[in-house]
């Protein structure tokens, strides 16, 4: 599936929840679900800084395409986590680079991309990028 | 004891009114910043509509009225604080500027390699490191009074720690993240003992109960304008005229000089000679405000209502399954920390924020004290004189859909 | 060229109603502080009724809301300065506070003895004292450029100055006292021939010209909220972000830092390193408010009309019998420095405030450069895009007043 | 004369004034006509200090009474000076340092008078009373 059709796929999935309180459970499902990093990823130098909830992102290569696996220690933020995963995971570089991220708007949780949040999802997501800029400049060689 | 008429007080502060995600506001998150009364609010606007005229060396009308309710603005501090003199009173821009100024001025005059700075384990990072920046500057250190499971400072060790080698004791009047209230006045009476002086950090404290610096008999007393119901950019440093004048300045600029060359400058008298540049004068006049404000309602009866809040809220997170509590001395300010179990604070955080109640996660910029704890964060809920009971019981329904949610 | 619309201009400004001693108000004193234009007041009335809550760190609705609109402001005031990065722009107490951080890290990292800071004979105290205190700290010197009796930098002087002990050069970009616009863009190309940078006190230029920071290329750039139709207790440290990266944090606090221990603490990254404290987010966001209100009058059209005033009263004011100007350098902004024959400027200053005229007299925070012309002090007119032509014939009658009673 | 009626003498001088501006050339004439100080007293030791204006002012003893001589650079504060000066000059320590100074309110010109004003006749006013004690000690002893 493109990133384009999984981010439609989320939109339709929220879509049926209810007012916030729904969203969240969702959320807490899919947070629960999202079996813990590798524990040799659970590690400062995997961590992204500067928030109060804390994100440790890893990402691989496998074949052409990066693989990422994620974890939190807050259960909401880890869920938020999962989705942006499913969304950036087995893509190659550029299809990652190409994407237009739109899809937590569309489900109404916005304010958590707000680069206000301490949350470290907004950070997350631009070492998503950074990932892939890298991986990209290496299959380059 | 008369009622305390918390629905009319509450009049008074115009965003009390707000909705957040359609729920009324309950704002708990006093201990970062507090409202501002709508007399505050008009006479700021009042200034910024019909008088606004920079202070000091001036001749014209508007200017020569600037500098003076700025002045008045000073008497009313001295008043509320029950300083001695007028010169004490230094206007900053916070409590984090005040405490950089001693930790700077009093540095560069008294440390020395080998000196120690003594503070608590309970200090904001605002009394912490400027002191860490001062003894690196001097070579010297900086030693740390260990507190109680409660979160109280541990008497004993405090005075074994007060030495020949300590040069200053810098401590919290009240703990932003557990509300201790700390014996500042008897720690002040053991370090004056061996001639130490103390400064004291009210950020916490001024805006709940009455202080009084002869009293206290502090050297010095810092706090901020915003979170005594006052605007942003303005503090208060107190000084005992003795040390104030015994310390270089700390800031250059206009305003805090007598004379300049380029060879040798000398430095304007106090309280002037530490505040250099265009002070926030219409701050300084709104903190002044503020503190009227609250003046006429009184701090006893503040006191008393928020010692009310306090014992139903402690009573209500106490039962709490799961609930654990940090910072439990008999002696505290209506400010609770507390984690539920399993349950992230940011977790808790974001659910109470769609219920409308603005409470803080985190650190609470004492990163060392939760290092004491072994903890990652607490949530904090702050109250003060215009929160309500009512307020308390949504603040446990939403706590109740956080553990239904999550625990 | 469209006609300024003077008169819809001043509508914007409350103050400008006033009147003083029963007669309307002429508000000379711009180089003192300025006036706000009812954005602004609205700005920050709106903010205390219904938005305030304490920025950065947070997980509530309000909080995320009051910091968006504070790091919207940041992206403003780089906007409007033509900055590169968000991270280079610093929010400080004002221009004398941004001015000591500057010469604090900086003495600290980079002066050592023998080196030499190089200032201007027209420097405000503001830029003179900080690097007094920091030169004395670091056993370095001061240099001081002088100028010519127009009041202009003597260029070939500086170019002697600039030598292998300069380590920096601060300069104001607009003379204070004299109105004069100094070459600073030619003074920092000089100065980066040799690999020193350059800190420029723009406090009297922001509001009249618009600035560049990627054109001048200066590594440090310095205002005040409140000389920029904003509110107090707020000003801009702009810092290339390869020197402020360099330089070590000026004051500890809340949001600086990164982590505390009592053994280490490590900072945050920039801006936030050098924003110790709460910081004055209502003045930022009312001084972005007020960078927004200019920029859609346009600097350009600002700076047009202001020239006109200026040579309209420099005319008059040359033809004036008696009259001494101090600053008569082609390239300045409508300040007049003056002294009338035998009459003693604070004898002026009085009889004009009796006329409703608010000027200001005496040294303007620059000694040293009225020891340089021999005086004790001038009168002052500074004069903004609200005055009007008409405003200057009344200062000139208040002019004829004073001559006719004294001289 | 006492201080008291010296006051109530300047008051009905200024009683027969218009508005400010004959005030103020009342003030400018009595400026002219105070002799300048000694020169020997137009030194910093006798200036008083934070203010824009400069005030000299100097203090004998003659007998029980202090002689005051003052002077300042700019008119209208030295007008103001001569009659401060007026009204304290040979009176005894006990007199002037009883009296109420309340003459400048009541001829108009308070704001000349207010703390905030830079041309230090506060000071001069304070420096007045200091001689005074000054000088009531001395007489002790
Ligand atoms: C040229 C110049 N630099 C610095 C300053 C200091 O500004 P502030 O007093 O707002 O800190 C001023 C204002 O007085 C000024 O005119
Ligand atoms: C105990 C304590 N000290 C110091 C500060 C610093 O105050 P400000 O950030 O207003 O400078 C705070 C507020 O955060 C505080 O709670």
């Amino acid at each position: 599936m493109t990133i384009e059709a999984i981010q439609q796929e989320i939109i339709e999935e929220f879509a049926g929840l209810g007012e916030w309180m729904e969203r969240y459970n969702y959320l807490i499902d899919l947070g629960k679900d999202l079996p813990a990093i590798d524990p040799a990823f659970r590690k400062d130098e995997y961590l992204i800084r500067g928030c109060q909830s804390r994100v440790w992102l890893n990402a691989d290569l496998e074949g052409d395409r990066i693989v990422f696996t994620a974890d939190s220690d807050a259960i909401i933020t880890k869920g938020l986590a999962a989705l942006i995963i499913r969304v950036f995971t087995n893509h190659t570089p550029a299809e990652i680079l190409a994407a237009n991220l739109d899809f937590i708007d569309k489900i109404g949780l916005k304010e958590h991309l707000s680069p206000t949040r301490s949350n470290g999802l907004v950070a997350m997501i631009r070492q998503i990028r950074y990932y892939a800029m890298a991986y990209k400049a290496k299959m380059k060689n | 004891m008369e009622i305390f008429p918390v629905e009319r007080i509450r009049e008074d502060f115009p965003i009390l009114k707000q909705h957040v995600y359609g729920k009324p506001l309950v704002y708990f998150d006093n201990g970062a910043t507090t409202q501002k009364p709508v007399r505050v609010i008009e006479t700021i606007n009042r200034i910024h509509r019909e008088q606004n005229a920079s202070i000091h060396r001036s001749v014209n009308w508007m200017s020569d009225h600037m500098t003076q309710l700025y002045e008045d603005a000073r008497k009313t501090i001295r008043a509320f604080i029950g300083a001695g003199k007028i010169s004490e009173i230094i206007f900053t821009a916070g409590a984090t500027a005040s405490i950089n100024a001693v930790a700077f001025s009093f540095g560069e005059t008294f440390l020395e390699p080998g000196d120690e700075v003594l503070i608590s384990t309970m200090e904001h990072h605002s009394n912490i490191v400027p002191w860490q920046l001062a003894c690196e500057r001097r070579g010297a250190r900086l030693k740390v009074i260990p507190i109680t499971d409660a979160g109280t400072i541990e008497m004993d060790a405090y005075r074994n720690l007060l030495g020949d080698k300590t040069r200053i004791v810098a401590v919290t009047h009240v703990s932003n993240t557990l509300g201790t209230i700390n014996p500042v006045k008897e720690m002040i009476r053991l370090a004056h003992e061996r001639d130490i002086p103390v400064l004291v950090d009210g950020a916490q404290a001024i805006q709940h109960t009455a202080v009084n610096m002869v009293d206290l008999d502090c050297d010095f007393y810092v706090f901020s304008g915003h979170k005594v119901y006052g605007p942003t950019g303005i503090g208060i440093l107190y000084g005992k005229e003795q040390w104030l004048e015994r310390l270089p300045p700390y800031q250059g600029g206009g305003d805090m000089i007598d004379r300049v060359t380029f060879e040798k400058t000398t430095f304007n008298e106090l309280p002037f000679k530490f505040e250099a540049g265009t002070s926030n004068y219409i701050g300084a006049i709104g903190m002044a405000e503020a503190v009227a404000y609250i003046s006429e309602i009184g701090m006893q009866a503040i006191h008393e209502y928020e010692t009310g809040l306090r014992d139903y809220a402690a009573g209500l997170l106490s039962a709490f399954p799961g609930l654990s509590q940090y910072g439990t001395a008999p002696d505290k300010t209506a400010i609770f920390s507390f984690v539920l179990n399993n349950v992230h604070p940011f977790d808790t955080g974001m659910i109470l924020d769609k219920f409308g109640i603005a409470v803080r996660t985190g650190t609470h910029c004492t990163m060392p004290l939760m290092n004491r704890f072994r903890i990652e964060g607490t949530v904090r809920a702050s109250l003060c004189f215009y929160n309500t009971h009512q307020e308390i019981d949504r603040l446990m329904e939403g706590l109740q859909t956080v553990t239904d949610m999550l625990a």
